[in-house]
C-alpha cells in the first residue's frame, strides 16, 4: 500500500483571541463523553481533556492583566516521537504515531500505573478516579465514535481522532486518496466563537496552522512566526500546539525563561 | 490402591501441570481483562446512522443557528450552524452542552399538580381543564384583567398568542422579563422616534467604547460578538473597555478603564463635554439630521468638565481627553451601553448618553455603527374582536405599572410588581399567573419578595420544561416541549443589526408526556369559546406557525434559518420617525424625565462600608436555563469551590478587613446575608465585591443545585426614576470575617 | 515479553532486555530443577543427610 | 539460608531425639517401599485429568449459547439480490457501515409474507407488523474500543468479505451464537478453537489477526513504540 | 505445645503468649486489609492522589521497601561472591527481611494499579522503553530469587527437615546458593537503578530529571548505589531491634561491624556521588530547563532547603562518617544514630525522589499542589509493616535464623520456667509493631532498583 506524506497534527492557539468563554471545554467533553460528577470544583479529580488555564501577570491595579490558556494535549514530539509520556508506559497503551504526529491513548489497554501523569508537565493526563455514571438517560447523548472510559484508567484528548477516523472513511467512500483540510477539525476548533484555534497539517504548507506557526522542522519545530511560542519549550518536549500572544508577559509565562530571570 | 499423601501431592502437580498447559489459565486472565474493558456498569453507546438537523438554539436571546448531530434517534452533539450569519459553525458553551438538557433529569416529565405542597402527575385534559374553568370563573367575575403572564421574549409566534389570548380575555398583563432590550428600545424610541431593536454592526466597528458591557461576557449575541472581537484582532480594530472590575472582556480590551461603579453614564456625557469642546462630532448629521444639539450641549458643558467627570468617576481627565479624541477620530467608533450579559436594564438616561456619544459620530445606521432592527413584521393577524368582557379587562391599569402616569415611558415592569402586590394584603392584583420560558423567581433581584408575590397568586401556571425555582413555586406545570423537540420562531438576535428568523424544530419525538405552550394557548382558547376562540383559531400551533411564516417557510425548513440579505439601515434622511423627522437630542417627553445622575446603591455607607458588584460570565448563566452539567463543571475553582461562592475582593481591601485569601467571611447586605470566601483579585476595585451571577440555584441537579449564592437574594431592585426600570447595579455590603 | 506478542520488536533493546531477563529466569529454573531432581534422586537412594 | 553446618549439625540430633516421637517414620517407610509407579500413576491422572478439564469442559462452559431470534437463510436472499452482500449490508454516502439491516430495509421487501418459509411468516408477525427491530446477534461484534473501518477495508482495500466473514454468505441457517459469560465477547473474536488456533483467515479476529494483515499490506505502521501500526488506526 | 516445631538449643516464649502477639499484629494486618478491599472494589477515589499526585504514599513506600530491602541482595553478594564469609550469620535474616520488603512491595503495586485484573499488562504488552517495565519484571524475578533463598530456610525447620527430600533438597540449594545470589545481584542493580529511573528519565519534570550515562539518568546509579549501602543499615537496625525486643544478642559484633564497615564506606562514595549530582543538577541541568534552584524549594508550605540539608547532610554525610570510622561503629550509641539516620535519609530520597518531583510546578502559571494520604493508603501502607512483623515472628521462632543464637546464649539444663525470651517476644511485638510503623514508612518506600 503507498503511503502519503507523514501527516503532523497540530494546533495554533491565538491567545489574543481566545476569551476563556469555555466553549472548546464543553465541545470536547460532549464529543469524547467526558464524564461528569456531582461536584467537579476539585480540579485535581475532574476529568476535562481540554482546560482553560487564567493567567495573570501578577501586578496590582489597576495594572491587573489576565489572559485565557487553553491546553488541550500538547501531543509532544519530543525526539523522534519519544514524548515524556509514551515512552514511560510500560504497557505501551501510549504511543506515538508518525504518520499523524498524534500521542494516542488506549483506555482498554492502560492499567492504571499512572507513570504518564507523572511524566506530563502538561498535566494533560487524567485518572478516572471514579466509576463514570450517566445519570437518568443521560447516557442517550453518548457518542458511539468514541469509546467511553472505565474507572481506573488514564485518558486524554486525542485530537478527535475519531473524525479523523471518519474523514478518512468519507475519503475512501468518495474514492479520494487524501483527506483535505476542513475534514478534519476537532471539536474544539469548531465550537470555538472567536476561532481562536486552528487545526490542521503542520507539514502541509497549504495549511492555515503551518502557515501561521511556520515550524521550523530542523529546529525541533519551533515557530517562526512573530508572537508565537510553545509551553515550556525549553524542555524539550517539541509539543504541536502553537500559542500566540501579542502580550509580553503572556509569551513570557509560557515558558520557564523568566523564573530565572526574576530569581536571580 | 491406597491413596496416601505422596500420591495425593502428585496428583496435584499432575493437575498443575496439565493445568498450565490447557488453555484455562491464560484464557481466563485474558477475559478477566477483556471483563474490565467492558464493564457491565459501563455504558456503551449504540452506533448508528449520522444525521444532521438544521435547527435554532432557543437557550439565550443570542439567536444562533444550530446543527444537530443525531445517531439513529439519539441526539449526540449540538454544534455551530455554518454559514449562519449569526455564529457560522460556532457555538457558545450553553449551546454546545443543550443536548443535557433534553435528557438531564431537571425535565417535567408530565403535567404536575401541586397538592398539599406536593406535585402529582395529572392528565392533560385534567390540567387544561382547571385551568379553563378557573379561567371562565374570572371573566364570568368580571376580573379578566387579574390575570397574567410573564415570559422572557414579546416576539415570535408563542409570545405573540400568549398576549393575543390574554388582551382577547381580557388582560393587558403581558410582562416581558427585562433586560437591556428594555432601555436601548426607550432610548430608540425616544431619540429616534422608532419602535424597534437596537442592533450593532460590531463586524465593521473598528473602535468600540463599551460603557460596562460583556461584549465578551455573554452580552448580545455571545457568538457574534466573539467573531466580531476576532475581526478587530485581525484588522486592527480597538476595544475599550470601562468597567471597574477585570472582566474577560476588560482583559480582552486593548485599554481596560476602571471606573467608580455606576458611573458609566457621567463618564459618557464627559466625554460628550470633550468632542463638543473640540468640535470632534460629524457637523453634517448634527446640523443636518438632529435637533435639540445646541440646548443639551449647554448643559454638558456646564455639567460635565473632564474635572468634574473625573472625580466622579475615577477616571483620570486626561483618560477622559483622549477617549474623547480617539473615539471621535476613529473611522468607525460605535459606544455600547448595558452591563454585563445586560440582563439588568439600568439607568435609561445612561443609555441616551452613550447613545449621544454614536450620534455625535454620526454611526446611526452606518456601517460599524448602532443600527435600528424593526420589529418582524411576520405575525400579521386579524384585528382582535374583543366582547365587552375583553374590552372592560383592557381598559384597567397594567398590574405592574408600566404605562402609568408615574412611569408612562415602559412597556414591562416586572421589577414593580412584587412591590404593588406585597404592599396591598387583601386586593387580589393577579390571580392567574402564566410563566413562560421564564424563571423570575431566581433570576429577578430581591428574590424574597418576589416569591412571597408569587405565594399570593390562586393559581401559577408553569410551562417549563424543568423544574426551576419558578416551576417549583407553581401550582400546575404544564411542560413544554424542550428546544430539541418542538417548532418554534426565533425572530431576532440580540444585538444583531439584521432581522433573522431562526427556526427551532423537532429533532427528536418528545421524550415526556409534555405539550408544545403554543398548543396549549390554543387549546385553552378554543375550550373557553367565544371570541376567545375565535382569536385564535388554528388547529395547532405547528399550523399556525407555518401560515404565519408564509413564504419563508420553505426556506427555514431547508436552511434552519432566513434573513434579509439586503436589509441595510435607511438613509438619515427617512431614518428618524420624531416629530421633527430628525434625531432628537432634546424634546418634550425627554424633557419631560428625571435628569441624569448616577444611581446611588443602596444602603447606608457606614454599616455597608463595600460596594457589591455582580459579574456575568460565559459559564454560568442566570437567566432561565441554569447551568448543565457539562457547562457547571467548566466553572473554575477560584469561582465555585465544595457548596461555597468566592468572592473577588481586591487583596489591599480585604487585607485592610483582615481576610486571607481563600478564608471564609459573611457577606452582608440591606437585603440578606451569605457565607462566601474569599478570592483576592487585583482586577478587582479596591472597595468592591465582586460576586457572579448565576450560581445559589435551589432548583435542578444537585450538579447546580445548592452551589453558591444567588446574588439576587443580596439585592433588590432599584427603579430608575426616569422609567421604573430596575436600575440597580450593585448595593452596599459589608464583608467580615466568619 | 514473548517474541510473538504484539510489542515485540527484533531490534536491540528488546534482545537486550529480554535476553537478560529469560537469561536471569532460566538460571533460577534450572538451578531448582537441578535441586529438585537432585533431591528426588538422593531421597530414592535413601541416603538422608548422611552425604555431608 | 543459614549454614550448612549449623544445620547438619541441628538434623542430625533432630534425627536421633525426636524421630520416635512423630509419626515421620512412616513416610520415611514409604518411600523407601519405592511405590514410584503409584506416584507417576497419580501425576498421569492429574495431568490428563486437568487437560480434560482445560481443554474440553472449560470452552463449554465458558460460552453461552443463544439462538438468533429469526431463522436466516443467507444462500437464499444473496440469490434474489442483485449487488451481493452489499444489497443489505451497504456503505452510507459517509462512508459509514450499515452493518446489519434495520427493519426498515427488511420492510422493503417483506411488508407482507412473501414465500411459504415459516420463518418468514413468524418475522413479519413479530418484529415487522409489531414494528419492532430484530435483536440478531452479531458474531463478528468488535468490542467498544476498536475502531473498524469497513470501507478502507472493503473499498480502499479492495478485500472482499469472506476474507473476515467467511461464507456466511452462503449458509441456509444462521448457526449458534457463542457469547464468552465473562468478557461478554463473541466466541467469532477469539475463534472457535479454545487454543486460538487458526487455518483460514476468518477463524479468529483478535488484535494481532488485524496486525498481521496491516504488517504485510505496510497499512500505517507508524507507530514509535512497536514499529508497526498505530495504535489510533484501529483504536480510539 | 509447638515445641516440637522450635529450633533445637534455643529458647522460645510460651506459645499463648506468642499467640497474643501475633494476634495483635493480625489486628492490624486486618485494618490494612480492609482498606485494600476498599481500594480494590471502590477504586482510588479512596486515596488523596489526585491528577497531580498520580504517584503519592504507595510508590514512595515502594522505593523505600525497595531500597531498605537491598540489604538481602547487598549482603548476599559480599557473602557469595566477595567472599565475606562472616557474614554468614547474618544472612539469613538479611533475606528473611529482603524478602518481606520485595513481596510487600509487590502487594502495594498490586493495590496501587487503577486496573489490578490488568495488571499482567505490564509483563504481557511490555514496553522495554520504560523503567517501569525494567522495575517489574526485574523486581519479580528478583522476588523469585528471594523466594528460592527463603525457601531452604523454611525448609530448614526441624519438622521438615526430616522429610529426606527436602532435607535434601535444603542441601542442594545450599551448594549452588552462590548462582542464585549472582542472578540475584545482577537483578538487583537493575531494578534498583530502574527506580531511580523512573524519575530520572522523565524529562518533563526537571526536579527529578538527571543527565544521562547511556540509556541511564544519574539517578539509576545513585539508586543501586544507596540500596547496597543503606539496605545493609536496614538489616542492622532490624537486628539489633530483633535483639532489643528479644533480651539477648543474636548476632555476633564483629558480624555487624563488618557489615556496618562495609556499608559506611558504601554511603560514603554514595554521598559524594549524591552531592555532585545535586550541585550539577542544581547548576547545569534544571537551569537548563529554564529553572532556578529556588524554583524547587520555595513558595510553598513543605518543601524548603531544608529537605536537601536534612537528606545530604544530616542522614548523608552524618551516618557515612560515623560508619566509616571504628569507634564509630564500636559505640551502641553512635552505630544506632548512624543506621537509623541511614535509613531515613534513603526513605527521605524516595520521598523526594516520588513526591516532590509532582509537587513542583512545572508550568509558570500554576501552583504547588500538596498532599496528605488519606486513611486507607495509610493503612494499606501499614499493612505490609505488619504482615512484615507477623512473618519475622513466625520465622524467628521456628526457623534457625541466627546461627550464633545457640552459641551465645547457652541453654542451662534446668531452664527456668519464665524466661527473658518470652516476656521480650511479647515486649517485642509491640514495640515492633510502634517500630515498623515508625520506620515503618520507610519500610514501605521506594527503594530503588
Amino acid at each position: 500500500m503507498k503511503h502519503e506524506k507523514a501527516k503532523k497534527f497540530g494546533m495554533v492557539i491565538d491567545l489574543d483571541k481566545c476569551t476563556g468563554c469555555g466553549s472548546c471545554m464543553v465541545a470536547c467533553m460532549a464529543e469524547n463523553n467526558v464524564p461528569f460528577r456531582e461536584d467537579e470544583t476539585d480540579k485535581l479529580l475532574s476529568v476535562a481533556w481540554m482546560r482553560v488555564y487564567k493567567l495573570t501577570n501578577g501586578k496590582p491595579f489597576p495594572d491587573a492583566d489576565i489572559c485565557y490558556l487553553p491546553r488541550p494535549c500538547q501531543h509532544c514530539e519530543g525526539h523522534h516521537g519519544h514524548s515524556p509520556c509514551v515512552s514511560v508506559c510500560p504497557a505501551t497503551a501510549t504511543d506515538y504515531d508518525t504518520r499523524t504526529g498524534i500521542v494516542s491513548q488506549i483506555y482498554a489497554r492502560c492499567f492504571g500505573c499512572r507513570y504518564c501523569m507523572a511524566a506530563c508537565p502538561y498535566h494533560v493526563r487524567l485518572f478516572n478516579w471514579y466509576d463514570p455514571v450517566w445519570p437518568d438517560g443521560m447516557e442517550q447523548s453518548l457518542n458511539p465514535d468514541v469509546s467511553v472510559r472505565m474507572r481506573g484508567v488514564v485518558e486524554k484528548c486525542s485530537f478527535c481522532i475519531q473524525r479523523y477516523q471518519m474523514a478518512k472513511d468519507r475519503a475512501y467512500m468518495e474514492g479520494r486518496e487524501d483527506i483535505e483540510e476542513e475534514d478534519y477539525q476537532t471539536a474544539c476548533t469548531q465550537a470555538c466563537p472567536a476561532d481562536a484555534i486552528t487545526f490542521g497539517d503542520l507539514n502541509n504548507p497549504h495549511h492555515k496552522v503551518h502557515q501561521l506557526a511556520r515550524p521550523d522542522h530542523r529546529n525541533g519545530g519551533k515557530p517562526r512566526a512573530k508572537n508565537l511560542f510553545r509551553l515550556l519549550e525549553r524542555l524539550g518536549t517539541n509539543p504541536k500546539v502553537y500559542y500566540k500572544s501579542s502580550r509580553e508577559w503572556v509569551r513570557n509565562l509560557g515558558d520557564n525563561h523568566d523564573a530565572i530571570q526574576e530569581k536571580a | 490402591m491406597k491413596i496416601d499423601r505422596r500420591s495425593f501431592l502428585s496428583f496435584t502437580i499432575g493437575g498443575a501441570a496439565g493445568t498450565a498447559l490447557s488453555p484455562l489459565p491464560w484464557k481466563l486472565t485474558d477475559d478477566m481483562a477483556i471483563w474490565t474493558q467492558m464493564w457491565p456498569w459501563t455504558p456503551v453507546p449504540e452506533k448508528g446512522e449520522v444525521t444532521y438537523v438544521k435547527s435554532a438554539c432557543t437557550l439565550c436571546p443570542g439567536g444562533c443557528g444550530i446543527s444537530v448531530r443525531k445517531v439513529d434517534d439519539r441526539i449526540v452533539k449540538i454544534e455551530g450552524l455554518k454559514g449562519h450569519p449569526v455564529n457560522d459553525g460556532s457555538l457558545c458553551i450553553l449551546g454546545l452542552a443543550g443536548a443535557q438538557l433534553l435528557y438531564g433529569p431537571r425535565r417535567v416529565k408530565a403535567p404536575m399538580k401541586k397538592i398539599n405542597g406536593k406535585f402529582r402527575e395529572v392528565s392533560w385534559e385534567q390540567a387544561l381543564d382547571e385551568i379553563s374553568k378557573t379561567l371562565a370563573d374570572l371573566r364570568s367575575k368580571g376580573e379578566p384583567h387579574t390575570v397574567a403572564c410573564i415570559a422572557d421574549s414579546d416576539r415570535g409566534t408563542v409570545p405573540e398568542l400568549l398576549n393575543r389570548f390574554l388582551r382577547v380575555y381580557g388582560s393587558r398583563n403581558f410582562i416581558r422579563t427585562p433586560s437591556i432590550q428594555d432601555s436601548y428600545e426607550l432610548t430608540l424610541n425616544l431619540m429616534q422616534g422608532v419602535r424597534a431593536m437596537a442592533g450593532f454592526d460590531v463586524n465593521n466597528a473598528d473602535y468600540v467604547l463599551s460603557f460596562g458591557s460583556g461584549i465578551l461576557d455573554g452580552w448580545g449575541s455571545p457568538v457574534h460578538m466573539f467573531k466580531a472581537h476576532s475581526l478587530w484582532r485581525e484588522h486592527g480594530g480597538k476595544l475599550i473597555q470601562i468597567e471597574p472590575r477585570l472582566s474577560s472582556t476588560a482583559a480582552k480590551s486593548d485599554s481596560w478603564i476602571p471606573i467608580n461603579p455606576g458611573t458609566e453614564g457621567t463618564l459618557a456625557l464627559g466625554i460628550a463635554h470633550v468632542m463638543i469642546k473640540e468640535s470632534l462630532y460629524d457637523n453634517d448629521f448634527i446640523d443636518n439630521y438632529s435637533t435639540g444639539f445646541h440646548e443639551w450641549k449647554r448643559h454638558i458643558i456646564d455639567g460635565y468638565n473632564p474635572e468634574i467627570v473625573g472625580k466622579v468617576t475615577g477616571v483620570a481627565p486626561s483618560t477622559i481627553v483622549g477617549l474623547a479624541s480617539s473615539f471621535a477620530r476613529a473611522r468607525k467608533p460605535l459606544a455600547v451601553c448595558g452591563r454585563g450579559k445586560g440582563l439588568t436594564p439600568g439607568s435609561l438616561k445612561e443609555f441616551m448618553a452613550v447613545h449621544t456619544l454614536n450620534a455625535m459620530v454620526g454611526n446611526i445606521g452606518k456601517e460599524g455603527g448602532i443600527w435600528a432592527v424593526p420589529e418582524p413584521e411576520y405575525i400579521e393577524w386579524p384585528e382582535l374582536e374583543m366582547d365587552q368582557t375583553a374590552s372592560i379587562g383592557t381598559q384597567q391599569h397594567r398590574a405592574d405599572g408600566a404605562g402609568s402616569s408615574l412611569y408612562p415611558q415602559a412597556r414591562y415592569l416586572l421589577n414593580r410588581l412584587p412591590e404593588t402586590m406585597n404592599a396591598s394584603s387583601t386586593y387580589k392584583l393577579i390571580q392567574v399567573l402564566f410563566v413562560a420560558g421564564a424563571n423570575p423567581v431566581y433570576s429577578m433581584p430581591g428574590s424574597a419578595d418576589i416569591k412571597e408575590a408569587f405565594e399570593k397568586i390562586p393559581l401559577v401556571v408553569s410551562f417549563s420544561s424543568y423544574m426551576d425555582e419558578t416551576a417549583q413555586m407553581a401550582d400546575l406545570i404544564l411542560p413544554n416541549h424542550t428546544f430539541l423537540e418542538r417548532y418554534e420562531d426565533v425572530p431576532a438576535a440580540a444585538g444583531y443589526n439584521r432581522p433573522v428568523i431562526n427556526l427551532a424544530r423537532p429533532v427528536v419525538e418528545p421524550r415526556f408526556n409534555t405539550m408544545h405552550t403554543g398548543d396549549v394557548i390554543i387549546r385553552l382558547a378554543r375550550a373557553l369559546g367565544g371570541t376567545i376562540a375565535k382569536a385564535l383559531p388554528w388547529e395547532s400551533y405547528e399550523a399556525c406557525l407555518e401560515e404565519m411564516m408564509g413564504d419563508r417557510w420553505d426556506t427555514l425548513v431547508e436552511e434552519g434559518y432566513w434573513t434579509n440579505t439586503d436589509f441595510a439601515a435607511p438613509q438619515w434622511s427617512e431614518a428618524f420617525e420624531t416629530a421633527s423627522g430628525k434625531f432628537e437630542f432634546v424634546n418634550k417627553e425627554i424633557s419631560s424625565l428625571a435628569r441624569y445622575s448616577p444611581v446611588k446603591p443602596e444602603g447606608d455607607e457606614a454599616a455597608y462600608p463595600l460596594i457589591l458588584i455582580p459579574f456575568d460570565t460565559m459559564r454560568l448563566w442566570n437567566g432561565y436555563i441554569g447551568d448543565p452539567q457539562f457547562v457547571i463543571k467548566s466553572v473554575p475553582d477560584t469561582v465555585l469551590k465544595k457548596n461555597d461562592v468566592l468572592v473577588e475582593v481586591n487583596p489591599a481591601t480585604a487585607k485592610s478587613i483582615g481576610l486571607r485569601d481563600g478564608a471564609y467571611a459573611v457577606l452582608s447586605t440591606p437585603k440578606g446575608k451569605a457565607r462566601v470566601k474569599v478570592h483576592f483579585y487585583e482586577g478587582v476595585m479596591p472597595g468592591l465585591v465582586a460576586l457572579p451571577r448565576g450560581l445559589g440555584h435551589s432548583a435542578y441537579e444537585n450538579n447546580l443545585a445548592g452551589k453558591g449564592i444567588n446574588f439576587n437574594e443580596l439585592v433588590g431592585p432599584f427603579d430608575d426614576a426616569a422609567t421604573g426600570h430596575d436600575a440597580a447595579w450593585g448595593i452596599r455590603a459589608k464583608l467580615a470575617k466568619a | 515479553m514473548f517474541p510473538f506478542s504484539f510489542e515485540w520488536i527484533w531490534d536491540m533493546v528488546h534482545m537486550v532486555f529480554h535476553g537478560a531477563l529469560w537469561y536471569a529466569l532460566s538460571i533460577i529454573g534450572m538451578g531448582m530443577t537441578y535441586c529438585i531432581i537432585k533431591a528426588a534422586y538422593d531421597s530414592a537412594q535413601g541416603s538422608k543427610g548422611d552425604h555431608h | 539460608m543459614s549454614t550448612e553446618d549449623e544445620q547438619a549439625k541441628a538434623v542430625s540430633e533432630d534425627e536421633i531425639s525426636e524421630i520416635p516421637e512423630t509419626g515421620s517414620p512412616e513416610i520415611g517407610e514409604n518411600e523407601q517401599d519405592g511405590s514410584g509407579a503409584m506416584i507417576i500413576l497419580f501425576f498421569i491422572l492429574g495431568f490428563v485429568a486437568s487437560l480434560i478439564v482445560g481443554w474440553i469442559i472449560f470452552p463449554k462452559l465458558l460460552y453461552s449459547q443463544k439462538q438468533q431470534p429469526v431463522a436466516f437463510n443467507h444462500a437464499m436472499h444473496n440469490e434474489l439480490v442483485d449487488e451481493g452482500c452489499e444489497s443489505c449490508h451497504f456503505f452510507r454516502e459517509d462512508g459509514s457501515y450499515s452493518g446489519v439491516p434495520k427493519l426498515a430495509q427488511c420492510i422493503d421487501c417483506h411488508e407482507e409474507v412473501q414465500g411459504e418459509s415459516e420463518a418468514e411468516e413468524y418475522f413479519v408477525t413479530e418484529y415487522v407488523q409489531k414494528e419492532r427491530e430484530v435483536p440478531w446477534l452479531i458474531y463478528a461484534k468488535q468490542p467498544p474500543c476498536v475502531f473498524f473501518s469497513h470501507v478502507a477495508h472493503v473499498k480502499k482495500g479492495d478485500m472482499d468479505c469472506v476474507t473476515c466473514h467467511g461464507n456466511i454468505g452462503e449458509s441456509e441457517s444462521l448457526r449458534v451464537y457463542e457469547e464468552n459469560r465473562i468478557s461478554g465477547y463473541s466466541r467469532d473474536i477469539w475463534g472457535s478453537n479454545i487454543g486460538g488456533f487458526k487455518k483460514n483467515s476468518w477463524d479468529r479476529m483478535k488484535m494481532d489477526d488485524c496486525a498481521e494483515c496491516h504488517r504485510k499490506e505496510n497499512v500505517n505502521q507508524g507507530s514509535v513504540q512497536t514499529e508497526k501500526g498505530a495504535c489510533f488506526v484501529c483504536h480510539r | 505445645m509447638d515445641t516440637a516445631l522450635i529450633p533445637k538449643g534455643v529458647k522460645r516464649c510460651p506459645l499463648p503468649q506468642f499467640l497474643a502477639g501475633l494476634g495483635a499484629a493480625h489486628v492490624v494486618l486486618l485494618w490494612g486489609v480492609f482498606a485494600m478491599l476498599l481500594c480494590w472494589l471502590k477504586g482510588l477515589n479512596q486515596t488523596n492522589m489526585n491528577n497531580a499526585y498520580g504517584f503519592a504514599m504507595w510508590i514512595w513506600a515502594d522505593r523505600a521497601v525497595i531500597a531498605l530491602g537491598g540489604g538481602a541482595f547487598f549482603t548476599g553478594f559480599l557473602r557469595y561472591i566477595v567472599g565475606k564469609d562472616k557474614l554468614k550469620y547474618i544472612i539469613n535474616y538479611a533475606v528473611l527481611i529482603g524478602f518481606i520488603c520485595y513481596s510487600s512491595a509487590l502487594l502495594i503495586l498490586a493495590i496501587d494499579i487503577g486496573q489490578p485484573l490488568r495488571g499482567w499488562f505490564i509483563f504481557w504488552h511490555a514496553n522495554v522503553h520504560s523503567m517501569l517495565t525494567e522495575v517489574a519484571f526485574c523486581l519479580t524475578a528478583y522476588f523469585f530469587v528471594l523466594c528460592v533463598e527463603y525457601l531452604p530456610l523454611v525448609l530448614e525447620n526441624r519438622q521438615i527437615d526430616k522429610v529426606p527430600f527436602f532435607h535434601n533438597l535444603t542441601h542442594n540449594m545450599h551448594e549452588i546458593m552462590a548462582v542464585f545470589a549472582a542472578t540475584g545481584a545482577f537483578l538487583s542493580f537493575f531494578h534498583q537503578g530502574s527506580l531511580g529511573g523512573v524519575a530520572g528519565v522523565l524529562f518533563g519534570r526537571p526536579f527529578g530529571f538527571r543527565e544521562h550515562i547511556l540509556i541511564w539518568p544519574f539517578t539509576f546509579f545513585l539508586f543501586t548505589w544507596s540500596a547496597a549501602a543503606c539496605g545493609p543499615c536496614f538489616t542492622i537496625l532490624i537486628t539489633k531491634i530483633t535483639e532489643a525486643i528479644a533480651r539477648k544478642k543474636l548476632v555476633k559484633d564483629d558480624v555487624i561491624e563488618l557489615l556496618a564497615k562495609i556499608s559506611g564506606w558504601m554511603m560514603l562514595t554514595y554521598i559524594i556521588a549524591k552531592t555532585i549530582d545535586t550541585i550539577y543538577w542544581a547548576v547545569v541541568t534544571a537551569p537548563s530547563k529554564g529553572l532556578a534552584l529556588s524554583h524547587f524549594y520555595t513558595n510553598n508550605a513543605l518543601y524548603g532547603y531544608w529537605i536537601l540539608i536534612l537528606e545530604v547532610v544530616i542522614c548523608g554525610w552524618v551516618p557515612a562518617l560515623i560508619l566509616i570510622t571504628d569507634k564509630g561503629r564500636k559505640n551502641q550509641f553512635t552505630l544506632w544514630l548512624a543506621v537509623i539516620l541511614a535509613v531515613i535519609g534513603v526513605s527521605l530520597n524516595r520521598w523526594v525522589m516520588v513526591l516532590q518531583v509532582l509537587a513542583v510546578p512545572v508550568m509558570p502559571f500554576i501552583k504547588w499542589v500538596l498532599y496528605f494520604p488519606s486513611w486507607q493508603e495509610v493503612a494499606t501502607t501499614i499493612l505490609p509493616v505488619a504482615y512484615g512483623v507477623i512473618l519475622i515472628m513466625i520465622s524467628y521462632r521456628y526457623l534457625p535464623i541466627f546461627p550464633q543464637e545457640a552459641e551465645l546464649n547457652p541453654l542451662e539444663p534446668p531452664a527456668l520456667p519464665e524466661d527473658e525470651p518470652e516476656a521480650g517476644e511479647e515486649a517485642a511485638q509491640e514495640a515492633e509493631v510502634q517500630e515498623d510503623q515508625k520506620t515503618g514508612e520507610g519500610d514501605l518506600q521506594p527503594a530503588e532498583a
